[in-house]
């Protein structure tokens, strides 16, 4: 055995050595005939030649290629994680979309399959399920198999402030079009309003892909990292977005209306509502049957009780996987060149009013049907803030200010019903903009 | 080309679009609401009755969930209620750092089984 | 804040009120220059365009483009989720394929990338799984990873019932060819009488695809829809299907019959099973490599004892994200204008036959193996039914029937290997098929 | 072209295949069936035969491993296939409306690592 | 019921008597008028045309096909999984692998979309992954997620025998290039060296894939399949490659010394490790981004604490799922034609002379690193051979080897920062391979 | 084409990558360990300086982490150290047949829910 090594050792010396005794000439002179022009570079030194080398490999390094836009968009990637990590601000989200900024923004010299906007490169692969809308469904199953809807079965007129919510939506979808983006652009900015990740990357991915020939044979721009990335950060902003809102619209008095508990549901009922639910939301609006379909599919399997398996999988494994997937892609599309535009910053701007709008509808429109409602059936209208979806966000922001007001009116279990409300309401509401502007 | 209406008037269109779209999410929200307070009990009632016309080998399945069901008033729900505040307002405890390196022979083993294998044992 | 607040208001009202004002006529004057047929557009009202909108909407809903088809369909898909609950048949199965059904015949305008079966839908990319034959062998991987194959082992005999069911599939075969299917659409309905959903899929998309050109210049009709329907539908009634069968065929005496309990297998014996299986029936039947090399693959991970890492996600979270795909799919391609044609009800009829002529085939063999066998190596012909597969929905129901006959004859544990046999031989069936008819 | 058989006589062909399928069905299964039946017992006795001649180091283990075999004998075999059998006729519970409610607080969270953070703890 | 079951039988039993009694001429003779050339086909009994049905039959079977190249590689096979069962050398990967070997040496007729290389079959569709380098950078997240990175911060500058031990890369690439292996497969092969599965395989697939094009417009050789088996197998044996090596070139005086333990090291910088580790090394080797940014984002996912769910199914379900597909798809990429040619051979040669070069580059360079420390802070040169990597296999080698010497030594944790540090060493190799080479 | 270097020269340029190579791996992961050494410490000092102008509300959070951090000695490394060396040694056991089978019951449902649902309650 130790022979072995030696022998070894001595080859693979002999392989380090030769250089340094000039030995590998041999083997450049029986190559090298009647090749006169490479004459110059066999007069150059080993060692200048490596300095070469290494000049040539500078220039495929970060620090020869970074820029400020790469710079800044790191620091934006590592307040990301900063975010999630210190004010656990949607960590699940914040942290992987933080770290596939960062890995987005790692300066390269394009040719060498490595960015994600690169066709044939790993994140390439990984963002097509972003690109083709595959991921955001897959989402909404597992979110189905997690989420109960008892609370609005038991009291479905709250489903209506899931509706007003919507107004967001749609206000944001006009200020993009005074802002001057096409109209299937304002679409995919407006539902940014919606506060619902998957929501918004699906419609994007739709509607303003970069792929898109308008009718005036322009392309539509890709807008689908600055729409996640606006939405997902209003997301987790929530609990600081909407407390001043309802401060300011709800009145004290109003704050401390206590709502009587939800009645109790019956399993049947848990296991109507996705098929009926399935089948009325996707009649009045097609287009949005990939995300509703998945998110009562993923319902069902969780109230049928005989698939519980199948739901358990659906809402831990195979939602973590996408959302590892989904997080990193979307933060690695906000590639410097492509991500820093004033466009971004309009976006930003519209999210940012999208989030304000519908909340106020929201609020708004729990006021007006308490003018509708008597006795004990009046709703407390902070729980109108819930329609935004954010779920289970601003639920608990609702729940919370409800505490501020009076220490003993629980808002949450009510809070629930039109979040979830506003989820679908969001999803009808892609569905409406999608059939219209596709 | 002349028929279509252009971009030029994308903010009327807009504008009928929001129009039609609030609309439209209303609609049929309210129509998911009718039919969940009219609807679904309409519903249950009739396979209530079409299935006492049938056997009644499975009555004592169905009494057991109506009784559980029962048993869930309000009271319950609002003591769930308080319940849920309380949970929500517990801390995260910070990871304990000796636990974690403790832990470290586990998560030690990107390519071998032999720590792999153990990870299910334990 | 507040003041923030108030004006993000203020702005947003203005925006709502605009078109009511009239305001909005400035930015079109300075649009409509030189554009003069939109003239007759301003002159509607508001109100009626809008209406327009609504009228154009309407016409994507579903209530707009629902058809009787449809109709149907969603009633089926409803059934089975009602079956899959109420009665416990193969729940994992029927409900997310009656969840499918429905999804599939949501009435939509094509263009839209809704479908299943327009390119570029998600649903269209999920089903690419379904129509390449990639889910079933990795349902197969996860099922070698949860089965024993010790029964079969101690008496590999019973290894012949499993071969006797495939009559089943021979019979349907020539059953389609008599009703005027082609030789390749036949075979991929033969295989319902495998009764083994995954092998039917994987058989169906490789021999009636719509795509596959035959001979003769025809194209395959796309019968993986139906194939799949049928195949799962009987194997959730073999509970109803198979008891009169078995007793119109066994005598009172013969279903009396106990069998001496299976020997004991070693752990060598387990590791050593699935490398020889593998090595035997692939060499027997190339074909049948995707489905019989990921089945023995998964049961050597089971049985190596040094895998069981690999093997527990296999059998679990890898094989649930594969079966909720599998059933959301194949029930959403169950579209009406393609799934309700004269060929899906003979598909039905036919693989009604099959399952019939397939327990038939078990029991009648089972009852020619006792004519060689003596003493207590006589087997109770009951568990000849359990060759047809559908594991292990078939041994339960010999195990079942034979408790009615001696509440103290356990077949269980008998009936599980011809039940494994069965899964193996309808694989190498499928081989066979494809090899003949591709 | 000329060559080809046509499927006009589909039928007789579909003979020939159902013939030569089960044929190879039942010799396929039949050469499994004789291969554990004669194959496995030879391979394993020659392996045996090949360990004897080796390293002694290891027999502890393989004697391990045998004695639980023997332990397993037909009687325990019936023993199980029974509990089996009781197992099998077990009804499943409705699951209870309460339970589903009382865990809410875990399922309620699409989003938010909050409630997905203390999902594993319980 | 008894009734619809006799007809059934009475159906069926008629299609199999038909033959019999020459029923089916009819159906010939209605469709046979004009056909004159099938007359001689008629005149063969039914029985001799059985016959050649499985003459045609066995010309598909794996008997009929089978070389003895199958033979040696399903052999092969078979020794993989008892070395893995046997011995417990990386049974995740020897036994996928091994019954890889296997399915992909099924010998087979081309045609039927069976094997691997066919495009279109199942097999193919898996190894996707592997040939565009999905799951390399999947299976790093894993790791990430699973590995801790403690050691390593506590003491840095063992960082540099991670360095070291690229000396075996570096030198088998020129190895290589005597060897007469064009510069792209040179420095595939040479990446055997850096002793890491998912890096070789990802770096194989960008530049020996036989797809790519030199300058002298030669395609460059499809190498993944030897590579990825020489480096696993390798990477299985190290506790037999490395304990002689490191008794021939470390004294046993040294074997002894002992470490001071590492400092407790905080959560913070276990947090901020995988930022700025990412950051700085795909900085300076931005082609290794696909596997140090999941490495580091899966490190993250680990140590934010807010993520826990994330990382656990990154580092179970996750890696388990591509595991069980990359080594099954490797495995069936060592189809014999394809496999056995004199360059494998070569390879495997060339891949024991690196693991031997990497494990003394290691441990020479922590002998020289000891010239330059005092006291208490020496350095046992043995964790000099963990840089190899092969985590963590080889830092428990040099722990056993340690004990041998001096049973209180306890080196584990020691060895492990140069151990993963030798990951991060082979990825910025990769990556400079790649950016000179592709 | 004239200006390539062209392969005749590989393994002149092998050399050239190996220096450069081996230089770039070593400087890249001395970078790591000098920000490590230095880099590291004084962001956390850093961060720390900036906390300390800032609220003190999140001291208690902050000061729980030093504790355990601080009880994290090298002793205990040590300790552990020993632990994780006898734990390495440990042998696996064989899989007992018997359970192996008694087990089955839950393994043998391919298709079958009735026992895939009790897969999960067990
Ligand atoms: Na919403
Ligand atoms: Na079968
Ligand atoms: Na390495």
């Amino acid at each position: 055995m130790k022979k072995v090594l030696i022998i070894f050792g001595v080859l693979s010396l002999l392989i380090f050595i030769r250089p340094v005794l000039g030995l590998n000439t041999t083997t450049k002179d029986t190559n090298s005939q009647g090749i006169e022009q490479l004459e110059n570079v066999e007069n150059e030194s080993f060692v200048s030649e490596a300095f070469e080398g290494i000049k040539q490999f500078y220039n495929y390094t970060g620090f020869a290629n970074v820029t400020g836009g790469h710079l800044v968009m790191i620091i934006i990637g590592i307040v990301f994680i900063y975010l999630g990590i210190k004010f656990d601000y949607e960590p699940l989200l914040l942290i992987p979309i933080g770290a596939g900024v960062i890995i987005g923004n790692i300066p390269f010299v394009t040719g060498n399959m490595t960015g994600i906007y690169e066709s044939g490169s790993v994140l390439n692969f990984l963002y097509f399920g972003v690109v083709k809308g595959i991921y955001p469904p897959l989402i909404f199953l597992g979110i189905g198999a997690m989420t109960d809807f008892s609370s609005l079965i038991a009291n479905p007129k709250l489903m209506l402030l899931g509706a007003a919510a919507q107004i967001g939506v749609f206000a944001t979808f006009m200020g993009a079009l005074y802002l001057g983006f096409k109209l299937p652009e304002a679409g995919a900015i407006g539902i940014i309003g919606g506060a619902d990740g998957p929501t918004a990357i699906f419609l994007s991915s739709k509607l303003a892909n970069g792929v898109n020939i308008l009718a005036d044979g322009t392309t539509v721009k890709n807008l689908i990292g600055p729409i996640a990335i606006a939405a997902y950060s209003y997301m987790a902003l929530v609990p600081v977005i909407q407390p001043p809102i309802m401060r300011l619209l709800i009145s004290k008095k109003d704050r401390k209306i206590r709502m009587k508990p939800p009645r109790a549901v019956s399993q049947k009922e848990k296991m109507i509502f996705p098929v009926a639910a399935l089948i009325l939301t996707t009649f009045i609006s097609p287009s949005a049957l990939p995300l509703l379909g998945m998110l009562f599919f993923g319902n069902l399997l969780k109230e049928s009780g005989r698939t519980e398996r199948l739901a358990d999988t659906a809402r831990t494994k195979m939602i973590d996987i996408v959302t590892i997937l989904l997080g990193v892609t979307v933060g690695a599309s906000t590639q410097a060149d492509i991500f820093i535009t004033s466009d971004s910053l309009l976006i930003f701007g519209l999210g940012a009013l999208s989030f304000v709008i519908a909340t106020m509808g929201g609020l708004f429109f729990a006021k007006l049907m308490n003018l509708f409602l008597k006795g004990d059936n009046k709703i407390n209208p902070l729980i109108g803030a819930a329609g935004v979806s954010a779920v289970p966000d601003s639920a608990r922001v609702v729940h919370a200010e409800a505490l501020k007001s009076d220490p003993h009116n629980y808002l949450l279990m009510h809070a629930m019903a039109p979040n979830v409300a506003g989820v679908i309401g969001s999803a009808i509401a892609a569905g409406i903009l999608l059939s219209f502007l596709s | 080309m002349i028929n279509l209406p252009l971009q030029i008037d994308t903010i009327s269109e807009g504008y009928i679009i929001l129009a039609t779209g609030l609309f439209i999410v209303f609609s049929s929200l309210i129509l998911l609401t009718v039919f969940f307070k009219l609807g679904v009990p309409a519903l249950l009632n009739a396979y209530k009755a079409l299935k006492s016309l049938g056997k009644k080998e499975e009555k004592k399945e169905t009494s057991v969930v109506i009784k559980s069901e029962k048993d869930f008033t309000g009271e319950t729900a609002a003591a769930i209620a308080t319940a849920l505040h309380m949970y929500f307002n517990e801390q995260h405890d910070n990871e304990n750092a000796i636990l974690t390196i403790k832990q470290a022979r586990k998560l030690y083993s990107p390519w071998s089984s032999k720590i792999y294998g153990t990870h299910q044992k334990l």
